[in-house]
């Protein structure tokens, strides 16, 4: 058992968190969530070739620095602790990840276009009905000669006004909630007959409904594994989201203590007050549990699809309550302050609370701990 | 002991619903609901339909306008509005000052300013907090000097509600720097166009524009809009607080909040099922029923406690501690619900876009409310300033 | 609406707790079910003579005081100032209950008696496997010419050591687990065929399991209304046990604040310490609403089965909850103290505990209430 | 960074399992599931198979007896043995006062004590809780004035367990009672057969006699025996609670203990159904599990950090608080599983009782093991002193 991090690794947290720490102060941020884009492309170009550590997760041969999901885990941390609004997990860790998985020409071509900063992916997997099964989609993909055709509604998906791809979730057979028939595509963001609906969301990002209308697509778009595939790639971005609570939960709770040291009310600082004291001090325990447990959950990746999802649904399920907890105490602690947007505080706060569901629920993932791992009552 | 309606009352009752049916302006229905965020307008919509019904101010006496009505008529009362998704009006001319000034006030004040708050002609707000004292309110600074028959009053207040439609508002100000804390303290009445104020937004987390802060640059006041004597502010203060916390459980309107979620879990799907058959989501509604039901008793005692003479007293805390907690497991159930289309940000329609807001209905606005109603464990004396109060004058530690 | 109680409750409450204050202080409480017996018999008998109070529920003709639900509530709480261990719940709540509620010869035979104090009823109702849904047993009343033979294994029949008559509930016809064919009878605890396996229960009571073999019953014994009649008279002792958790908890938050202004541990009474303040200001939060609750049930014990049902199960769920938090939290209040046998504090927690459970848990009741008002979606 | 077992790790756990398996007495097997009250012999009984092996002290440094195992291997150690439920040997003298004793102990110290703690000679207890000083432990009162080659001890020290069975307690004391409280303290051995010292036994809530006043009166300990400097004795107590509490987070056991839940659980039956498909309870199950693998992951990486060099820091006490915290839940569980047969009082069989006990076997002991499991908030440093350390030593506040 091993818990450090190699000098790579540390060397990719330092170089990244010296860039952010230049380039993303929250007042930089606020001016880029507002601006149209929603975003400074600078940032994004200054990531790929600048530092050039959008290469981190990906092995050798395809470019990358030979890193895997520990390396998802650095950078989220530490963008989550400016809570940048880069779409690294949706390009990276989503679509960088599911080519890494099927491998062959598609991966060849695109993954190098990733590292570049070339290529930004959108998840489109949700839908205004499914909630959190994969498996329940409406989105259909038919047969056509050698290509598909595409018609659905997918919801919320993040990154998809900047995405030159999107990565699609789609049923090419089976019936609805069938696992059997649910498979997976690399588009071309910009075919014929997709349109979108973009809109800002609460936590700062930009995000789409997207629409399939007919939207014809080459066979080689299909990147094979079906529905284990799907649910690999999303267990190892929900793995990744909680390496962003890691940073997002951390800042809340510096935040709180230093604002608490600061903020005098009776004559004394309000960190003197002794419930105040032990709230902050079970923050700090949450914000390790949350590091923990995403380490725990990082190291299991690898592990057969059953056990790797039971362990990650009870990371999640941890991190979802913990990171509430968290930011609901900080925003209590700094008071009114806490809800402005004035602060940065009430930023982490709404971040923190948009990890709580995103991927699953902790109830949603205790259910499926449960059916992975307390069903069994012959 | 008994919890039935009396005959009279339950006429009473039937009195209220039909009146609500046939009077609540048909613009504003759904908007407390969706959690809209309100106009002026919309406010004095519905105040002046109560208004010209007399029915405005229930708990006022008589003689100034009140409805004369027994407690258990004021909790129907409480309870068919909430029933009926009426918005709630602001509290800080019908619930605050009013009561201030006709408890504390002169004549000629009673004379001035009661009748024009019960017909809504003046908007008030509320100057309390600043920047510097939130909990510790009685370390404010804003200081007010005499000067021959006015006041100048300098400092700052903040989280100021609804100050931007304001044509008055009550503040505490500090005219004996000397004098212990609590005792310097006066409630001045201030017109709100007097030169000197001047009002700055503050947006909160779900972008709306609800607090400002409030700059007092050599504002001058007159003598005559004191309530109460100089130095004695606090009195008022203190009376206001009680006030405050005995409305503050919103038993009423959660119990709406609760049939709300209870409506969108029967359509919302959770996979394959209503997201009401998931037991987990279930068993979260029924301890919210749970809990806004010890709620709902806990105050009926207090309230019948308040009918035998006993007073609001420190027990009260209770009621704004439980009633904030409720408030927030609502919004958080809410938002739950919305799944994905929680995310959305969206300000509603611009004119002409006659577009589908994105998701369902009720999931627009699901994430700003939550954060929004964050603020009720914090203002009206935070939640652990309510819990210092049981515990010193209640458990007396 | 009303809350208040009528001068005759005032009266009972003061009566009660002068007699209770001058014969049940911890020390005295402490020999009673320290001795063989497990009780001083002298106390019952002087509740039913002397006070003669055991007649507060009953109505005039059956030679009652004319009370009902509230006298009850009004007696287990202040039973539950003292933590007594008479069999109030059993013998009045109970039994008497039932009776009442049949009424007839049977009612005008033995409530003279139960007022008088000469028949102690046993509640057995529980099984082995059945755990809280009361028509889950396996004890037969098979007929037999007139009467009954009752065969079965009765569990944790509080008070049966001391029980003139046990009220057994059984199955007469119908299938394991259907409601209909359970019935209820009062039989006399000596008829031959009983056997009883005798126990002090944690809580201080005396408990058995009890046995029946071929036990010939007479006819009479069965008190018509089945299963229907079954649950409204363990809803009635489920709401009278809730007013055992108003004197229960406190008597626990009482004692907490009275050792916390006491207690000095770095130079000043540990009352001081914010934590503990609001601690104890949630405890306070917690009996107020158990008492609050609890005079909910109180009042709607007379509304139709299905509601009467669903707002007992409410304040069940609530009381348990507040029961456990307020005595964990007197006890980690107390520090080690709390847990010996020395202070009264750890009997209080003992007993808060067991009821958290008696007539079913928190959860269980939730269930039942969602069974009943939250499960019609369609 | 992984969490694999290397080869000769996967050897080294073989072997502990199959020692285990060989060597556990069989009269304990089931004892420790149970919460069966364990007697010295019982305790005795696996510690002399352990010292035999020289497995006894795993964590002291080899030259005094210890294993020189890694910290993966004392991990291995103490997950394999809670999984074969072994019996967890008293810590007086294994890992508090050996521990003190090698760190701060004279030559003759080390040679007298160190290999009597190993061959379980002695039985060690614990003088440090005062019933005026428990939490603020430094507040002790308990005294030792130096008469010539002796000190000469008053007071009285509490919640001394297992001290009706031991031969040597280590004792702090106040050996100045002008300097500041914890300047005045001194670590004394004391010989528990020296005259003037009585053992009085509290009974604790569940009946059981674990715990003692130790009275004192004019006890003449010899100077020699005590450890470190005189008036130094809070060194030694503070090595030894940050020492006390690294172990225990207890997660190994509380897995156990979790198992063992499940197993109740899968046969236990809740009406129609066993327990454990009861979503509400196998939700608790799964919770649980969900925090002990956030302890156990949060334990290794602090002992990561001691393979480092990082001592165990104030950090422990999260360890502290959140293995507390679990352990109290599991005995919650299995009182709730039990039912109805959580009432039944049953202390063990007397002579010659072959009747069933009441109930299924694991209920017995449930509620009194429930009470009992309260103490692990208080002792060892209350949860609240710990969220004060965090508080002031990791926070700064």
């Amino acid at each position: 058992m091993d818990f450090n991090y190699t000098d790579t690794q540390d060397m990719l947290r330092d170089t990244l968190a010296r860039f952010l720490a230049d380039t993303y102060d929250f007042e930089s941020r606020k001016k880029m969530i507002a601006s149209d884009a929603g975003r400074d492309p600078g940032i994004w170009r200054a990531l790929a070739t600048e530092l050039g550590i959008l290469s981190a997760p990906f092995s050798e041969e395809q470019g990358g620095l030979g890193g895997g999901a520990i390396e998802n885990l650095i950078m989220m941390e530490e963008l989550g602790k400016v809570i940048a609004v880069e779409p690294y997990l949706q390009t990276v860790v989503i679509g960088g990840g599911a080519l890494k998985a099927v491998g062959g020409a598609l991966a060849d071509a695109v993954i190098p276009e990733i590292i570049g900063g070339n290529v930004i992916i959108g998840f489109a997997y949700a839908e205004p009905k499914g909630r959190y099964n994969l498996a329940n989609i409406s989105t259909t993909a038919k047969k056509d000669g050698a290509g598909y055709i595409l018609n659905g509604h997918k919801a919320v998906v993040y990154a998809a006004p900047w995405a030159t791809h999107l990565l699609v979730t789609a049923r090419t057979g089976g019936s609805q909630r069938e696992r059997a028939g649910v498979d997976l595509f690399l588009i071309d963001a910009k075919s014929a007959g997709i349109t979108r609906r973009d809109y800002p969301t609460v936590d700062g990002f930009r995000a789409s409904e997207v629409y399939f209308e007919n939207v014809a697509i080459p066979g080689d778009a299909l990147l094979s594994g079906g529905i284990d595939l799907i649910e690999q790639i999303v267990d190892e971005a929900t793995v990744a989201v909680c390496g962003e609570a890691c940073g997002v939960t951390r800042k809340l709770h510096e935040g709180t203590l230093d604002y608490s040291k600061q903020r005098q009310q009776f004559g004394q600082p309000i960190g003197r007050f002794q419930v105040l004291q032990h709230r902050m001090a079970d923050m700090f325990l949450e914000v390790e549990q949350i590091m923990s447990m995403t380490l725990m959950a990082t190291l299991k990746l690898d592990l057969p699809a059953a056990e790797r999802k039971a362990m990650v649904s009870l990371a999640k399920a941890k991190v979802s309550r913990s990171a509430k907890f968290v930011g609901q105490n900080a925003v209590q602690t700094h008071g009114g302050i806490g809800i402005t947007q004035e602060l940065a505080i009430g930023h982490y706060f709404k971040r923190a609370t948009m990890i709580e569901g995103q991927f699953g629920s902790a109830d949603w993932h205790l259910d499926r701990y449960e059916q992975l791992t307390l069903s069994d009552v012959a | 002991m008994n919890l039935e309606f009396s005959p009279e009352e339950i006429t009473f009752r039937d009195e209220v619903r039909t009146f609500i049916a046939e009077n609540y302006p048909v613009e504003l229905r759904g908007k407390q609901d969706e959690g809209d965020e309100l106009s002026k307008e919309d406010f004095l919509s519905w105040h002046k339909v109560l208004a010209k019904k007399g029915w405005v101010a229930p708990a006022w006496p008589v003689e100034y306008g009140g409805t004369g009505w027994t407690p258990t008529q004021r909790y129907i009362w409480s309870e068919e509005t909430a029933r009926a998704d009426c918005i709630r009006l602001m509290p800080f001319g019908l619930t605050m000052v009013g009561p201030v000034i006709y408890t504390f006030g002169t004549p000629e004040q009673k004379a001035k300013f009661l009748p024009r708050i019960l017909s809504g002609e003046d908007w008030w707000c509320q100057g309390y907090s600043e920047p510097g004292s939130g909990s510790d309110l009685a370390s404010l600074r804003t200081k007010a000097v005499q000067d021959g028959d006015h006041y100048v009053v300098n400092g700052q207040k903040t989280w100021t509600t609804m100050a931007q439609h304001a044509d008055w508002g009550f503040f505490l100000v500090r005219t004996n720097a000397d004098a212990k804390q609590q005792e310097g303290i006066s409630f001045l009445l201030v017109d709100m166009k007097t030169p000197g104020i001047e009002v700055r937004p503050i947006i909160t987390l779900g972008g709306e524009h609800e607090v400002n802060e409030v700059w007092l640059e050599d504002v001058r006041v007159p003598v005559e809009n004191r309530v109460y004597e100089e130095n004695k502010g606090w009195t008022c203060a203190k009376f206001l607080l009680a006030h405050e916390r005995s409305g503050i459980a919103g038993v009423a309107a959660s119990k709406r909040g609760v049939e709300r979620i209870k409506e969108i879990a029967k359509t919302e799907m959770d996979d394959d099922r209503p997201l009401l058959t998931n037991p987990f989501f279930r068993r979260k509604v029924a301890e919210l029923e749970m809990d806004l039901t010890a709620l709902e008793y806990t105050e009926l005692r207090t309230l019948a406690g308040e009918a035998q003479g006993k007073g609001p007293g420190p027990e009260s805390s209770l009621l704004k501690i439980k009633g904030s907690e409720i408030q927030q497991r609502i919004t958080e159930l809410t938002l739950e619900a919305a799944g994905h289309y929680g995310a959305p940000y969206f300000r509603g329609f611009g004119e002409g876009d006659n577009e589908h807001p994105i998701g369902p209905e009720y999931a627009n606005r699901s994430a700003p409310v939550y954060f929004n109603v964050r603020k009720t464990t914090i203002y009206g004396g935070s939640n652990e300033i309510q819990r210092n109060i049981i515990a010193k004058m209640v458990l007396g530690l």
